[in-house]
């Protein structure tokens, strides 16, 4: 394990100190807890959006906290949920009277832990609390039946989520229609990923699966969930049709649509790499008639130090158009 | 029974999950992430000091305040599960501070509801409850039947085992091991042997 | 070798053309050649600030072309230099009359291109030019005599050059006072880096060095140059406070100076792990009574998927603070 | 002699660092980054194709225009001093369209100032100058003293030699060879070794 740290128990918090030491003007925490991470400055009547989950994806999730995103994320330790009284410090931290939103990733400790919450915060505060559970991943599982939860992973498409709820709460929105942009840009939202190397949660030392040389694993997870194949390492041109394949055909699109793009790094694989990806992607798209409005590329949803990629689309309207076009300052999203 | 015995079944509970902290740690290694062996132990040891420092002769608000306790020490799935257990089981008990037989074992049945209520599974699903369902099954007809509730206990411990030997014929759906697939089934379920453990403990804390 | 890529010869170009892909309000290209890339913006009467060098760091050179930083980059192929010719045509393309400043790394053969590339624009074009070339790397060399040039090779702490200088470009100030700006920024700017895992340049298709398992490098070059001193992996505790005594003791610093600190990923080492480093950094600066005004944390130079980091410190005057603190908006750094 | 002479020239190094691409590949390997063996016969291969398309008979023009092209094919750290080495040369003849042996050796000699001019080096640092500047000695020394121009080619090809073997008595001071300090100082220098190709293919330019 080749990594630049000290205790692997120690890990998790001595990450957050440093968080809190290179962000003041953005970030600080609740309750005493350093895994309870809240904005620093608190805008008065806004609904309060709240996320969490485990270690390990940075800038998942804590990174998104700011102006004009998330107001608070508990953390949990490496791949591990936070624990319910964690989220419900950050709650009671973040209401100001308009309710809270909880966005995050369809993981069953995430959930449960997030559910506990939400009644806690309902019986002990009155705070009234809906959640918006983000299952992107097409890897993962089919698509679910109309009205029926998503059985789906979360993944780096969660970026879109926060960011369109983020902007409709600072546009002062009440909880539920908050919740229903979440709701909207979730159903739109779609993601595959790649994998080409594990890795290494500190407290275990030794990686958890492994994929061999010149063999990708298309489909995996982000804590190394299996995928839907493995086999020899294709090229990035091959590789981002067969990923855009499967999340096009999932939505479906149709020639004049719009979206937003995330390319997203795992860990260790380059920008450069990321940048083929968009040349294909663009390629890709502007052959089938669908409009890229945005790119974002670059590391928004990682697995420690695994290798691979991501490719997440937003299928956009007028209204999420505009909400994801608003400024946001957190410590890694900085948008104009 | 008052508060001590809720205590003393705590205290079997949290002996039973520290003996076979090793044993849970393999079993979670081959389907998940291995983890199981320490939530259990370290959970169920926070639920027991809880409700050893407990002041409160209330019954209810003890394994409520047991289970909180379990949820913050570890809030893995099956530590939250565990810890809705015994908070839902102490909302059905509130302001109880004597229980009869037939109470005791309406403990088993709120936790089970709380598992439940938390984790939306069912019997079938390859989880927790393919162990503790059939054991509150026959510990509920036990006690119905009148049984002394020693008797009651040692038919649920080993309904519970039963439950959980068979979980290697059942599909996963829930949590990690359901990302196998197919691939899952012929594997026995570590939560399912939590519940085993759990009625275990029980047997243990009424000879 | 491990990427996603497709032919290793069009591994910069595909990059390049990702780039205009997803950053069309920021940056083109110009003398119909990708790698001669500028600032989508003009600003008249300014002067032009022009970088270069090898590509496989990105952020690096490229990253830092926009509004309130650099005009222009002309890019080489990987760990290569561009050539005297494109940095010629950026610099036609960018000069508005006031003049065009050279800032780039001490690399020979970047050297040896860009001097020619002053001549041509003099010769041919009557294009005032001048050059400031860094040299952070307390590990590469020691620090060279009053008034001599540093024999020290350029690496992240270019960043903060390229900051001060952009701001200053930015603010208007004449051709001569941007130089004595990014001068003394150069002056007070130093890097120490250490290395854990070589990296591959993709027509290579090996790594062209090795660290063996549980060793590190510290002191290693971006492209794998010999570091001052190999070893056990240590704790990042103790890298980085040795790492710190290499960069404080060469300036010196004095309790109550205050610094502006990059901790930098040089590519598969997780922003965590950066985190963890800011934190000592914090602590162990407190302890000397060095103040930081800001930390700046991520991917700002790397090469390619090495792991490993580095830590940079600009020690700050009244001037350079407020250069610092300016904003800007490149593809990859964004200060609001 | 005229602009043909000077094409047979560049087309005799052209050839010689086509003929010599594995040699030096090898040779930088152990170094640099092995890159020397395509650089050189990518860049003289560019600038022969410029000088022979060239349509002026300005033999100054000639050269500069060639150093040109060798510099943005290869902007290496060879290519361009490589690139500056004829610019200047074709900076010191512009206008001339016939020259003399004393002209030819000038050539050589402009052609060193101009990577001198570059590089900043000085003889003795291990680089390419220690293989040109014995060859220049020689070849101007032949001039002066009245020899045909095919002994002074021959002398100085004899000298880069020699200039070039002893190059593993020196400490490299720059580009990537001096990052090993001392451990170069035992090694060849792939740059010396191109200054022995250019006055090798000089000697047969005259033959
Ligand atoms: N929805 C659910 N309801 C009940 N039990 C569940 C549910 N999901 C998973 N489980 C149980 O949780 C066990 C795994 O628990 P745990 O190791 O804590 O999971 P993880 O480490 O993935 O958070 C499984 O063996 C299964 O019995
Ligand atoms: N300043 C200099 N002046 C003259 N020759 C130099 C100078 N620096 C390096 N060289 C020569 O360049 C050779 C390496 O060239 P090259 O392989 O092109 O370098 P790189 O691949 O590192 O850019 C060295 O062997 C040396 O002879
Ligand atoms: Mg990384
Ligand atoms: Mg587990
Ligand atoms: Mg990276
Ligand atoms: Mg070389």
């Amino acid at each position: 394990m080749k990594k630049i740290i000290n205790n692997p128990e120690n890990y998790v918090k001595e990450m957050l100190e440093g968080i809190y030491i290179a962000h003041p003007d953005l970030v600080t925490y609740t309750a005493d807890d350093v895994h309870c991470l809240i904005a620093a400055k608190k805008v008065e009547g806004k609904v309060g959006i709240a996320t969490g989950g485990g270690s390990g994806h940075l800038p998942l999730f804590l990174g998104y906290v700011g102006e004009g995103m998330l107001d608070a994320c508990s953390v949990g330790d490496v791949f591990q949920s936070p624990s319910a009284e964690q989220m419900h410090a950050v709650t009671k931290a973040i209401d100001s009277g308009a309710g809270v939103l909880y966005i995050y990733g369809n993981y069953n400790g995430d959930i449960f832990n997030f559910d506990m919450a939400a009644e806690m915060a309902d019986f002990e505060d009155d705070i009234k609390v809906l959640s918006v559970v983000a299952g992107d991943d097409v890897a993962s599982a089919g698509p679910s039946a109309p009205g029926e939860k998503s059985t789906r992973r979360g993944v780096a498409g969660i970026f879109f989520v926060y960011k369109c709820a983020g902007s409709a709460a600072a546009n002062m929105m009440s909880l539920d229609e908050v919740k229903r942009v979440a709701e909207k840009a979730s159903a739109n939202v779609r993601t595959m990923g790649v994998a080409l190397t594990p890795c290494i949660v500190p407290r275990v030392g030794k990686p958890g699966f492994s994929i061999a040389d010149n063999e990708m694993e298309i489909g995996m997870g982000i804590h190394g969930e299996t995928g839907i194949r493995h086999g020899k390492l294709e090229s990035a041109d091959q590789i981002t049709d067969e990923m855009l394949e499967k999340i096009i055909s999932d939505v479906p699109y149709t020639a004049g649509d719009e979206v937003d793009v995330l390319i997203n790094g795992l860990g260790a694989t380059t920008l450069d790499e990321q940048y083929i990806v968009t040349r294909r992607v663009s390629k890709n798209l502007a052959d089938k008639g669908i409009k890229v409005h945005h790119f974002y590329v670059g590391e928004y949803a990682t697995s420690l130090e695994m290798a691979g990629m991501s490719i997440s689309m937003l299928k956009l309207d007028d209204e999420l158009k505009a909400l994801m076009e608003k400024p946001a300052n957190t410590p890694f999203f900085k948008q104009i | 029974m008052d508060k001590s015995y809720i205590q003393k079944l705590l205290k079997c509970i949290k002996d039973i999950m520290a003996e076979n902290r090793d044993y849970l740690i393999e079993l979670d290694s081959v389907v998940g992430d291995g983890d199981l062996g320490l939530t259990m132990s370290d959970g169920f040891a926070a639920a027991y000091t809880a409700a050893e420092t407990f002041e409160d002769s209330d019954i209810g608000k003890l394994l409520y305040t047991s289970g909180k306790a379990m949820s913050t020490a570890v809030p893995s799935t099956m530590g939250t599960l565990m810890a809705s257990g015994l908070m839902n089981a102490g909302k059905v008990l509130k302001g109880k501070t004597q229980i009869s037989d037939a109470e005791v074992a309406q403990i088993f049945s709120a936790y089970m509801d709380g598992v439940i209520n938390r984790g939306k599974a069912k019997v079938g699903d390859k989880t927790f409850l393919d162990g503790i369902n059939p054991a509150v099954e026959a510990l509920n007809a036990s006690v119905e039947q009148g049984e002394p509730l020693a008797a009651g206990a040692k038919k649920a411990a080993a309904a519970a085992e039963t439950g959980y030997k068979n979980t290697n014929t059942l599909l996963a759906i829930h949590g990690r091991a359901a990302t196998r697939g197919e691939a899952s089934r012929t594997l026995l379920d570590p939560g399912a042997a939590v519940a085993m453990l759990i009625m275990k403990a029980f047997e243990n804390s009424i000879e």
